[in-house]
């Protein structure tokens, strides 16, 4: 298969790459952008871990500390885990899966691939510290970043909370710039993606032979394209309090710091599905395949997805809990965020019914499929908590939400990316990864993600606040030992990384067209597809599922 | 022209009649604006905008010829902001 | 949404010209209801203030001048009319008629610019604008009696219609692009698709400030 | 099992604690369950010997979909009620509450009890009453946060927000801002001190009535309360500033050979920028600039005091302490620095219990680390501390005044031994 041509060798030129309106090759490309990334952000946790490791200064300064969790939050937000799965393995996937040649609007979807690296640029101008190294650089420069109205790095959190944000001296203007502009970016993508999956489906790909992983990009593209704008306006109106003194958020001049937080979080909440729902598709879609089962209760699960997606939008202020909200409003938006709890729930219930009586096989990606079963155990569970009016005033704004936090986005989200890495990795690169190598990747990820954050769920039941430079010296045992498991899962990641990168490009194991024996439309073209994807168009008969023999009727 | 599939096509004479009809609504909530109806105000105001936005994009836009997937997305981002506005009111005037 | 530069039904590799026709209007849609939610937070910002600070927004109201607005109403559901017929006109494929009717919608844009020109220059004489400027002496928003809740009329007053200029001129640009289309005879009775979803985006521009000049201007 | 929740200090907090235990259960519950089955399913159906075994083609069933979406749907609804319910019960504040006024400023919490007096970092409140704190925030947002309470509620400038609840143990619990506030807000922390109602009003009354005073009167008290009966004496002795006696009117050179009398103007600008007009043979930089710290009317008492000093009535030595026989060489260390703490008037500058006062708190100062207002970093090691007592000036934290005067030639080598020793303790 590998003399033939694919999409990774008919044009080799950078020119070609940087041209391309193939959605395969700028699923790639986002790949490797924001895997970059990753990497900033890692180490700007890293770095944090460790000046948290023991109690009082040790590494940093408090406003070195500020910017690194700002800079944490910020770039692993906008500019990895939103793109994260949608931009990559969507972008990949959702044409192939639904058996089209390419997306609904191919150059539009290059442009998304600009406008990001626009706002990625951004950030990192953002990121500059230019006051502390204006000592070392030429004047004209510093006087030209100046004036570009570049100070430090941004100190406010990923959230950019009224008024701070309004009145701190760091560069927040473009950091809330680029956030803009990269949610432009995700708006165009979950644009292309809905017309894409409407108008674009293989003859016979009804929606009920979609594949979960398709219904779960469909939701998250609708969040997507629908949550964004609220978002890009109050960053906006950030933007224009601090350029023009417009008083929209200000108390100073009758603004509601309150009504910040509403804007913000009626687009940030929904922005966890879009990280974390197409991380359910690819779980969907990794756990038939290697127990050989139909996925229990497709339809359930697709429903549920839709419901995530829908409730999504109707649970923003239980962020906000303390913050001065109504109580009408605590007890309609604590209510409300309990329906996100019930489709979650059904999801997991149906995942572990699919192995009953199966075939199963621990590849690698069915160990992060099964370890994402449990970390999302953990952070649905303890939502709950959170979702709770009287407990969550407790919990708020501690250690606690860290934790869950985490569980979820990265324990759902990049655990779900990772898996779905490994399990597409024979169909993006035509190579195999070295499977023993994946699954000591897999140890490391596991373990070192739990121990970095079960000592914070504890950390916030005993009270720890977060964004703490410094603590009470009776938290520090726990701090201790989630520096420790920050390290083991960063070399974790860095393992699991560089042993598919390491495949790629020097492995010599050919990818089969269909590894698994997987009955999902993209196994169905060869390893890597081709530039136009299929040979011919196919038709679909069936729903993506049928493994396993016939059985009279359903249990 | 329905034979090729592509758009609706609507009478000129449609067109400009609906033209009319929003430069006399115009005309209606700037006469009104003098009167002082109190809290209706608003509510009158938002009524004949109401109107008129429904007029442009029903046939200027072609919303009625429309299939059901376009009126999904025109009413659900209207949903959403409604849901905005309401969260918003839920909370500040009862705090 | 600009996939097409062929001449003729331009050649999509992966999709049929019926498709690629309703692909393209839907897509237009979607990023409508986007622009729609843009300016709804607006929207939600200026109701709830207008809720709080109720008898000082319609004061602050009486600065703006209704006529102008009721000026630019009439200007623009004007070219949302010139703009349908462009539509029609490229549904017959009478490219002249299409180019005629841009000229005409260009024009009414840049006459709502011109209007919104005086305003805000009025507004900036009299100093009725946010943040400060030393050379300007008659500063009425620092006078007493122009308080915050004022500065917050003024504040959306600005944030809005400049957003919405803002997407005046960037649908000036689209119409201008479909004119030259059009000078190039690119539409025909089976290929339109630019000046429908072209039209589609200068008709949300009217439909928004169909609900901007009420708010603003009349109720405050 | 998980039980970490700090000590239940105040009447809500075992019904919240409840709750969150009772989720704790359902959720380690659910979690075992689900995911005990998914082990035990992987085990017992893992392809044994590499080969796929003939799998059952289960679609799915209805009635366990309708069993566990109305199951979760349940154990949601019974858990939100009561979280709605403690919520109203948090939120509820009766009349006869008493009332504590909190200003969150970047980085300090501040307290102003029903009769005027005020508190800052640290707040008292009597056991079994109901308190009300009725917050402000003169900046940015803060959080107030109590956990052993189970309080928390945000400050919003602008507004006024509020948390109460009933403190059922007497204690001393940690304060929080959990509402990111900008580079110290990790030290935006504070104590609170629950004690009996005895205890409460005896502390609470200690501060006299103030407008039973003249203007005189309340500018002594001002001369002891803020420190500068550390430099300027009574009698006339020079100690580190000029004496107060007879300052009013009294001739004045500065270093620049300028000459006048001293006036109400002068001795008010001396206290708001001291530095613009150092008498001759006196240091500079050694006073801290009281603007913003003092109103006008306090700036007129001390005015009225000095005016009193004119040498017509006797100067009673009380303001300085007497010193007691005590042979120093006899203490321990410890014992030692903590005699120099007292009675070198270190105690006026620097607190104990980690409120900030002019300069930084003694309170777990050893090994603590920071930032000079050079820019460079320190670690408050013995050295550091010795270099401090002996020349302040060289090394003044960022964010404090430099207005420490040098110790030199006024403390030996054993007396600083036993002063970094009693720091030592302070943890």
């Amino acid at each position: 298969m590998a003399e033939g041509k694919n999409y990774l060798n008919h044009e080799t030129t950078i020119w070609s790459w940087l041209t391309t309106v193939d959605h395969k090759r700028i699923g790639l490309m986002y790949l490797f952008t924001i895997s970059c990334f990753f990497i900033a952000g890692g180490v700007a946790a890293i770095l944090m871990r460790l000046e948290l490791a023991k109690a009082g200064g040790d590494l940093v300064a408090p406003d070195v500390y500020n910017v690194l969790f700002t800079l944490h939050g910020a770039i692993m937000i906008f500019l990895f885990i939103v793109p994260g799965i949608p931009a990559t393995l969507g972008n990949f996937l959702i044409p192939l899966m639904i058996g089209a040649k390419d997306v609904a609007f191919p150059k539009l979807n290059l442009l998304s691939y600009y406008i990001y690296l626009v706002g990625a640029i951004m950030a990192l101008l953002a990121i500059i510290p230019v006051d502390w190294i204006s000592a070392w650089l030429p004047e004209f420069l510093t006087n030209f970043l100046t004036w570009l109205g570049l100070s430090g790095p941004a100190d406010t959190g990923w959230t950019f909370y009224a008024p701070y944000s309004l009145e701190t001296g760091s560069s927040v203007i473009w950091m809330t710039g680029a956030a803009f502009v990269l949610g432009f970016s995700s708006i165009l993508t979950g644009l292309n993606f809905i017309v894409t999956i409407h108008k674009l489906r293989a003859p016979g790909m009804s929606w009920d032979r979609l594949p979960v992983f398709i219904w779960a990009s469909y939701a998250t593209a609708v969040i997507q394209t629908l949550a964004t704008p609220i978002v890009g306006i109050s960053l906006l109106l950030l933007i224009m309090e601090r350029v023009f003194g417009v008083g929209i958020f200000n108390p100073d001049l009758g603004g509601d710091p309150v009504l910040y937080q509403h804007f913000f979080w009626f687009y940030s909440h929904p922005v966890v599905y879009i990280m974390v729902l197409p991380a359910f598709g690819v779980v969907g879609e990794i756990i038939p395949v290697f127990s050989r089962k139909p996925l229990f209760g497709y339809k359930a699960i697709c429903y549920a997805t839709l419901a995530i997606a829908v409730f999504g939008f109707i649970v923003w202020a239980h962020h906000m809990f303390t913050s001065g909200l109504s109580n009408a409003s605590a007890f309609y938006f604590s209510l409300a965020t309990f329906t996100v709890a019930v489709p979650t729930a059904v999801k997991v219930f149906n995942w572990v019914s699919t192995m009953y009586k199966g075939s199963i096989s621990f590849d690698t990606p069915m160990l992060y499929a099964m370890g994402f079963v449990f970390l999302f155990m953990v952070a649905g569970t303890t939502g709950i908590y959170l979702a709770t009016l009287a407990v969550d005033v407790f919990y708020h704004d501690t250690y606690f939400v860290v934790a869950h936090f985490h569980y979820t986005i990265q324990g759902g989200a990049v655990i779900g990316l990772i898996a779905g890495l490994h399990f597409w990795f024979p169909k993006i690169t035509g190579k195999m990864y070295n499977e023993v190598a994946g699954k000591i990747g897999w140890v490391l990820v596991f373990f070192g993600f739990n121990l970095t954050f079960l000592p914070q769920f504890v950390l916030g039941m005993n009270g720890m606040p977060r964004r703490y430079y410094d603590y009470p010296p009776e938290f520090e045992w726990l701090h201790t030992l989630s520096t420790i498991g920050a390290l083991i899962n960063g070399i974790g990641y860095s393992f699991a990384l560089l042993n598919m990168l390491y495949a790629f490009i020097w492995g010599k194991k050919i990818a089969p067209r269909n590894p698994y024996k997987s009955l999902s439309l993209e196994w169905d073209t060869q390893s890597p597809p081709i530039h136009e994807n299929f040979e011919e168009t196919p038709t679909v008969t069936d729903y993506p599922y049928a493994y396993g023999v016939p059985v009279k009727e359903a249990v | 022209m329905a034979d090729n599939g592509l758009g609706h096509i609507v009478p000129k004479k449609t067109y400009l009649s609906i033209f009319l009809a929003l430069i006399f609504l115009t005309v209606v909530t700037v006469w009104i604006a003098q009167f002082d109806f109190g809290v209706l105000n608003i509510v009158i105001a938002m009524f004949i905008a109401s109107i008129k936005a429904g007029l442009v994009a029903m046939f200027f836009m072609h919303l009625k010829y429309e299939d059901p997937l376009t009126w999904v997305y025109v009413l659900f981002p209207l949903f959403l902001l409604a849901l905005l506005i309401g969260g918003v009111f839920l909370d500040a005037p009862f705090r | 949404m600009s996939e097409h530069v062929a001449s003729g039904p331009p050649h999509v590799h992966h999709m049929d010209a019926k498709t690629a026709y309703s692909a393209a209007k839907l897509g237009m849609w979607l990023f409508l209801a986007t622009e729609i939610l843009l300016f709804g937070g607006l929207f939600a910002g200026f109701a709830i203030y207008r809720w709080q600070y109720l008898s000082e927004f319609a004061h602050a109201s009486e600065h703006l001048n209704w006529k102008m607005g009721a000026l630019n109403t009439a200007i623009l559901i004007f070219s949302s009319y010139a703009v349908v017929l462009g539509v029609d006109a490229a549904q017959h494929g009478e490219n002249k008629k299409v180019k005629k009717w841009m000229l005409v919608t260009l024009l009414c844009g840049c006459g709502f610019l011109v209007v919104k020109f005086f305003e805000y220059k009025s507004k900036y004489e009299h100093g009725l604008f946010p943040g400060t400027v030393d050379h300007i002496t008659n500063i009425a928003f620092n006078s007493p009696e122009f308080n915050a809740q004022y500065k917050m009329f003024f504040g959306l007053y600005y944030c809005m219609t400049g957003l919405h200029a803002l997407h005046v001129i960037i649908g000036m640009g689209i119409i201008f692009w479909i004119y030259l289309l059009a000078k190039k005879n690119r539409f025909s009775t089976d290929y339109y698709t630019p000046v429908e979803v072209g039209g589609l985006y200068w008709h949300l521009i009217d439909l928004i400030w169909i609900y901007l000049f009420p708010l603003l201007y009349l109720v405050g | 099992m998980f039980r970490y929740l700090p000590e239940q200090a105040s009447e809500i907090a075992p019904k919240i604690d409840w709750i969150n235990n009772l989720i704790t259960d359902l959720s380690v519950f659910f979690t075992v369950a689900i995911v005990g089955v998914m082990i035990f399913f992987a085990i017992y159906y893992r392809k044994k010997d590499g080969v796929d075994h003939e799998t059952p083609q289960i679609k799915g069933s209805h009635t366990l979909e309708w069993i566990w979406t109305v199951l979760p749907t349940l154990v949601c609804i019974y858990i939100a009620y009561y979280g709605v319910i403690y919520y109203q019960e948090l939120r509820y504040v009766p009349d006869d509450a008493m009332v504590v006024n909190v200003v969150g400023q970047k980085w300090n919490w501040s307290f102003k009890y029903e009769n005027g007096k005020e508190t800052s970092n640290v707040v008292y409140v009597p056991v079994n009453r109901r308190v009300k704190f009725l917050m402000e925030s003169k900046d940015v947002l803060h959080s107030f946060f109590i956990p052993a309470m189970r309080v928390k509620r945000d400050l919003v400038p602008g507004m006024y927000t509020y948390v109460s609840f009933t403190p059922v143990m007497t204690g001393e619990y940690h304060v929080f801002c959990t509402e990111y506030c900008g580079q110290d807000h990790y030290d935006m922390t504070a104590k609170l001190k629950v004690v009996s109602q005895a205890e409460y009003d005896e502390w609470v009354n200690y501060k006299e009535d103030l407008s039973a005073f003249t203007p005189v009167e309340l500018g002594k008290k001002l001369y002891t309360g803020k420190g500068c009966n550390a430099c300027h004496s009574l009698n006339g002795k020079k100690i580190i500033g000029p004496s107060f006696l007879k300052a009013y009117g009294r001739e004045v050179e500065l270093e620049s050979g300028e000459k006048f009398k001293s006036d109400e103007n002068y001795i008010k600008n001396s206290i708001l920028a001291p530095n613009s007009q150092i008498v001759k043979g006196y240091p500079k930089n050694q006073m801290p600039a009281f603007e913003g710290q003092l109103d006008d009317t306090q700036i007129g008492n001390i005015i009225a005091f000095i005016k009193s000093l004119d040498g017509s009535q006797a100067i009673e030595e009380e303001v300085l302490p007497e010193k007691s026989d005590v042979d120093v060489t006899k203490l321990t260390p410890v014992e030692r620095g903590k005699y120099i703490y007292q009675n070198k008037l270190c105690v006026t500058c620097h607190s104990l219990d980690g409120s900030k006062v002019i300069g930084p708190s003694f309170k777990g100062i050893y090994g603590r680390e920071g930032e000079l207002q050079d820019g460079t970093k320190y670690v408050v090691d013995d050295e550091y501390i010795k270099s401090s007592i002996l020349k302040p000036m060289s090394q003044v934290v960022k964010g404090y005044p430099a207005a420490m005067p040098p110790y030199e030639g006024q403390l030996n080598d054993d007396d600083i031994a036993g002063v970094i020793e009693y720091m030592k303790t302070l943890k």
